[in-house]
């Protein structure tokens, strides 16, 4: 048992280290929910592909480098350190990308992922309905068959992204029919955003910011090269994502080693030193961020990688949460701070990401349900109603 | 002994409930938010009819007080209504003009506090020395007269213009670093007491105001879980989300008499006020904050945007939490409670 | 709104303090969940009686001195304050005296609160069963119908005190029959502990001192007298009593304001001035006890007097438990010593009081089932199984 | 880099977990409560002949170690039985005696430790100045040397006798002043150093103990909360209790690599491992703290008594998240984790 790396592991890391600090942009991007910031930050994604660092994990073939999990944690540590930008290809790489490399055609892949890994395209998520929150099975948008292809009618809400991105991923209820569970019969399809019968309305998170949007859908052409895994089984390809969703994959443990090194010098900057009170918090954070960080190691090395995507999820949303909230306790009347105008101090940008954070808890399925889920799968207590 | 609201106290939280309930507020936070006044002043206006701001003002300067039992009683429908604008920072002036004309110096009360009672002049304050005070002002840009209280504070200024808006977590506060000339309009250490009673007084205005926060978001939350569904059953029938209201309402049902035990002790004039003020503002503080994160997660995606209104609150909850002293801050002030 | 005392009740207060002065035993005395210490305490509860002190709320007739509710709060704060002893009456007084000024004769009032204000007949409870915790309504045991009276069968358990204490109420089924809701059909009565029939098996809590005890009742005698209220009414009685269990009667405010002044005292003296990180615990805790002063102040002025008993429960449960978890961990290794051995320093008896306070969740119906009914009754959400 | 336990450790874990399965531990513990050894010291003879107190101590004293990951392995099924005795002390003194050998002082490890690793003695630490350490020393009554390092701590005693025996908030945890003579069996800033070093392994240890401590209070809440039925439904259908019971496991799971990344660091002698260990000893503790927090509350009324079996962990838990550094003395050692 050890936590050293090999030789090679070590010049990669060095690699990518100084990459990075050649290329991160030394002034913070503009919020990736502006228009302006949506298309900095893709110019970046560009920047990263150019280096070939867009997508370290997937196969050469499609603008990876083959690495290994634990590799991808090393280059995530080293991104977060280095300052670099938020990644607006997130939900494409995190999500669509395992589906497809589980799901898809050879076909598919070749086409959609080293645009996706360029940035050249940038995917929305669109699985939730007004209807159909935490409870995705009673999904209504519909998929009904025509020829080659597939039409696409309904509505669908909350689609992070989706106000400035290009296509997006979607379930839609394809084979409804008596005697049918309401999780079957759904489809996984792919269609672009300025598509015929597409219409999307962004909407303002908390701080006004279009972080989503509703997506409404009449009778959307989708041919079948754009249908992933079979028809009418899509819940369990959404669900093998829903892994990765809440899993590891999305939220790497570098985020938050490198937000609690910026908690620790914000306490020491920011509080009286011979006040501690905040200091457990400070340290608790520091404690937990590295918690999460062994665990992705023991993940590398074979332990509990992805089979447990629950518990990670209430982890990391609990801890980003506890992250941002130590940091505006500690900044006192400047946490309130939403971000800076004229010549102001940015305070660290913790307000946004607070605002972030906020909705780690809710979205990704709902730490409700995540503990019903740890609950029920892994300590075998028994199903029931939920209320 | 009564510690208990008399009848006319009710009623005052009543009428002041009617009318802001009336106003739709909602409508004035978002039109504040965007630099568009018109609306919040007119509420403004009507409080001020209501007698809202001589609360802490002297018979002798125009107003009614001070009444902080009554400050309490109109700060928590402030808000429960979301309320925009310098309302606790006009309690912050007041206090301070007051004291400094009790320490023989009223030029500055006689000028400002009769024409703040009648609404006539809205004033704010920026006290970076004090306990728990900000360098920013909030909505100096709406203000006739912006206060400053610089150094130890023992320099009072009157700002002759401000920096550029600052926006915060809480849309309709709009704050902005005052920019004061080189001549102060009081000095001393009259000024720096002053200061800290001032602040107090913030701090326990706060304290009511952010009280009121609180009980608006639990009331909408509740409203809103009993009638969404998820899984065939409302959402309000999930003994999950039914504890963490239980615990939300825990916490607000006692942080209110803190608030009131608070407003008894300034209104003696007690020395350990400041203790009780502390207190009351750091478990307010935190009640509405527990009440904003529940109603936030409870509301699921919808409680994320800022078109529902809800997210009025949930931002006054967090920036009222750190303003005038964030609930560590205060707590620190809190161990000689019982000496 | 104010909170001074009229000069009536300063001189209560002072004439309660001054005959405390005078009387409270210097040494703390040994635990009454001892046989020892029992007797102590039932000797305590004779001089406490002798200066009317017992129950001043109670009426002069049965002993006590027809206090309001405010000045029983003021009593209690200068109790607390005293150090004074834990009331081995509690149960008696506490719930017991409630439920007789309530629902029972006038003869049973004159019969029985003398000697329970003396410390003469020390009352235990009897109410739950082994499997009737929370869920009270599946009550077992039963009231057979007899001349003159009753005839108690069954096992009653969890009965604190009960290992030395003289008498016992409790719930018993009398009605049962088709159609009866399960919480009909109860009556409840009260029986002596050393009654032929009665087995009595003392419990060991977590420090192995019996704290509670099993009661098996076999065919045991109970004259009419000794029913409170209607036979087949108990449900209602008991209710009643619930209240008094969980809200301010007891456990008034003075205990916990006199245990944050301890707490900041051991502050003071066991922790590094320099290191706050424990202060805002301590500090939380003497917030946590003045708001519980001052609801009851409120209560007093015609305020939630008794209408909100769960609330009160839940606070007053966990702000205990708060202020012992914070003293042991003020302690540190210090912390674990549960009693004096030979010439070791108590330690404030924090340990044992922090035994006590584990249970508060638990007893007057667990925390659980206090804020389904916060929920339900409070909020008006809905009601549901609770599964 | 390969985070995880090799074949032969997983299979160490499973053979002394059957070993203490069959082994009756709730018995041995309350005869151990009582003062009655006996059936303890069966199970601490089985220990040493499994190897398990020379983990702790180098080859050339008989051992097999340092080796912090079997420390951590053998501890966490410790804390899973509930095993008595003082076998955290015995990795205190066995890295206390071998750094003084480190350091040109091999006399005490030489005497001693042959017969730790070998079970032919039983030995216990006071370390009241080093950082956690305390003036009790537990199970001192048991032990053939009970060591106390003082003053810096730069003095290292072999106590003559101790005081009374303290009872404990968990039963089989027996402590007792020891008492020195005038002479020191070693002195100087070697033994404040190796002090420290003891300390910090003894924290370590502690760490991997209170964990299994919190895995076997989840375990066997589950499984009572699985068929006690209120309600006519099982306990742990209800949602409350399910989330609860969740939140234990999430602490638990993270809790686990932090305790092995401790034992990783303590294995190269990294100069970070302190604070390695303070994290591991303060989020184990924690986890277990909760994880018994919640047990008590949900098994209710007979979780509370002492002759049910949860008694022995529970108290445990309680008694572990003191010793050797409460999570606060512990947090306040994290901050430099990352630097």
């Amino acid at each position: 048992m050890d936590l050293d790396l090999t030789p090679e592991q070590e010049a990669f890391r060095s690699e990518a280290r100084a990459w990075l600090a050649g290329h991160v942009p030394r002034a913070p991007l503009p919020s990736l929910e502006t228009e302006e910031g949506f298309a900095e930050h893709r110019a970046w994604e560009r920047t990263l592909h150019a280096g070939r660092w867009s997508a370290v994990d997937w196969p050469a073939a499609y603008g990876g480098r083959g690495c290994s999990f634990l590799e991808w944690l090393v280059f995530e540590e080293e991104y977060w350190a280095a300052g670099a930008p938020a990644r607006v290809s997130q939900n494409g790489i995190g999500l669509l990308a395992p589906t497809l490399l589980g799901h898809g055609t050879e076909e598919q892949r070749a086409r959609i992922l080293p645009a996706m890994a360029s940035g050249e395209t940038v995917w929305a998520q669109a699985w939730s309905e007004p209807e159909a929150g935490s409870d995705l099975a009673s999904l209504r948008s519909v998929a009904v068959r025509t020829a080659g292809g597939w039409l696409l009618s309904g509505q669908k809400t909350w689609s992070s992204r989706a106000a400035f991105a290009d296509r997006a991923f979607g379930l839609f209820r394809s084979h409804a029919g008596a005697g049918r569970r309401p999780h079957e019969g759904l489809t996984c399809a792919l269609f672009a955003l300025d598509a015929e019968g597409v219409q999307v309305r962004p909407i303002g998170r908390l701080d006004g910011r279009p972080a989503f949007a509703e997506i409404f859908l009449d009778e959307v052409f989708v041919p079948d090269r754009d249908v992933v895994g079979t028809p009418g089984d899509g819940w369990r390809v959404a669900m093998s994502t829903a892994g990765s969703e809440r899993g590891l994959a999305l939220r790497s443990p570098g985020r938050y080693v490198a937000a609690a090194r910026r908690l620790v010098a914000l306490w020491r900057a920011a509080a009286d030193p011979g006040d501690t009170a905040l200091r457990d918090r400070v340290a608790d954070a520091v404690v937990r961020a590295r918690a999460y960080q062994l665990y992705g190691y023991a993940c590398a090395a074979g332990g509990p990688r992805g089979a447990e995507p629950s518990l990670t999820k209430l982890f990391w949303s609990e801890l980003d949460l506890a992250l941002h909230e130590t940091a505006l306790d500690l900044l006192g009347p400047y946490g309130e701070l939403a971000g800076p105008a004229g010549d102001a101090p940015a305070h660290g940008g913790w307000a946004e990401g607070y605002v972030f954070a906020l909705a780690g808890p809710v979205y990704a399925g709902t730490n409700e349900i995540q503990r019903d889920i740890v609950a029920e799968r892994l300590l075998g207590l028994p199903k029931g109603r939920r209320a | 002994m009564k510690f208990a609201l008399d009848d006319e106290q009710l009623e005052f939280g009543r009428t002041l409930g009617r009318m802001l309930g009336a106003a739709d507020t909602p409508s004035s936070v978002r039109a504040w938010a965007r630099g568009d006044h018109g609306p919040g002043l007119a509420v403004w206006e009507r409080l001020a009819r209501a007698g809202v701001f001589g609360l802490a003002v002297p018979e002798a300067f125009g107003g009614a007080g001070p009444l902080p039992v009554e400050v309490a009683v109109a700060f928590t429908e402030l808000g429960r209504y979301a309320v925009p604008g310098p309302a606790v920072e006009t309690v912050a002036v007041s206090v301070l003009l007051a004291r400094l004309a009790e320490a023989g110096r009223p030029v500055l009360a006689e000028a400002w506090l009769p024409r703040v009672c009648d609404g006539g002049a809205r004033v704010t304050a920026a006290l970076p020395g004090a306990p728990g005070g900000s360098p920013y002002a909030l909505d100096a840009d709406v203000c006739d007269g912006v206060f400053v209280a610089a150094g130890g504070p023992d320099d009072l200024f009157l700002a002759t213009g401000h920096g550029p808006v600052q926006p915060s977590l809480d849309p309709a506060r709009r704050l902005a670093l005052p920019r004061c000339g080189a001549e102060p309009v009081a000095a001393g250490r009259a000024v720096r007491e002053a200061a800290r009673h001032a602040a107090d007084w913030a701090a326990f205005a706060a304290a009511a105001q952010v009280l009121g926060v609180g009980l608006a978001l639990l009331e909408r939350t509740v409203g809103y879980v009993r009638q969404r569904k998820q899984f065939g059953v409302p959402v309000g029938a999930f003994q999950a989300v039914k504890h963490r209201l239980a615990d939300v309402r825990v916490g607000l049902e006692f942080a209110g008499p803190l608030v009131y035990g608070a407003a008894v002790a300034l209104a003696a004039g007690a020395p350990g006020a400041r203790a009780e003020v502390a207190a009351a503002k750091a478990a307010a503080s935190d009640a509405a904050y527990a009440a904003a994160r529940a109603a936030l997660q409870l509301h699921g995606a919808i409680g994320y945007t800022a078109e529902y209104d809800l997210s009025l609150w949930l931002g006054k909850a967090r920036a009222l939490r750190s303003a005038w002293g964030t609930p560590a801050d205060c707590r620190a002030r809190t161990l000689d409670l019982f000496s």
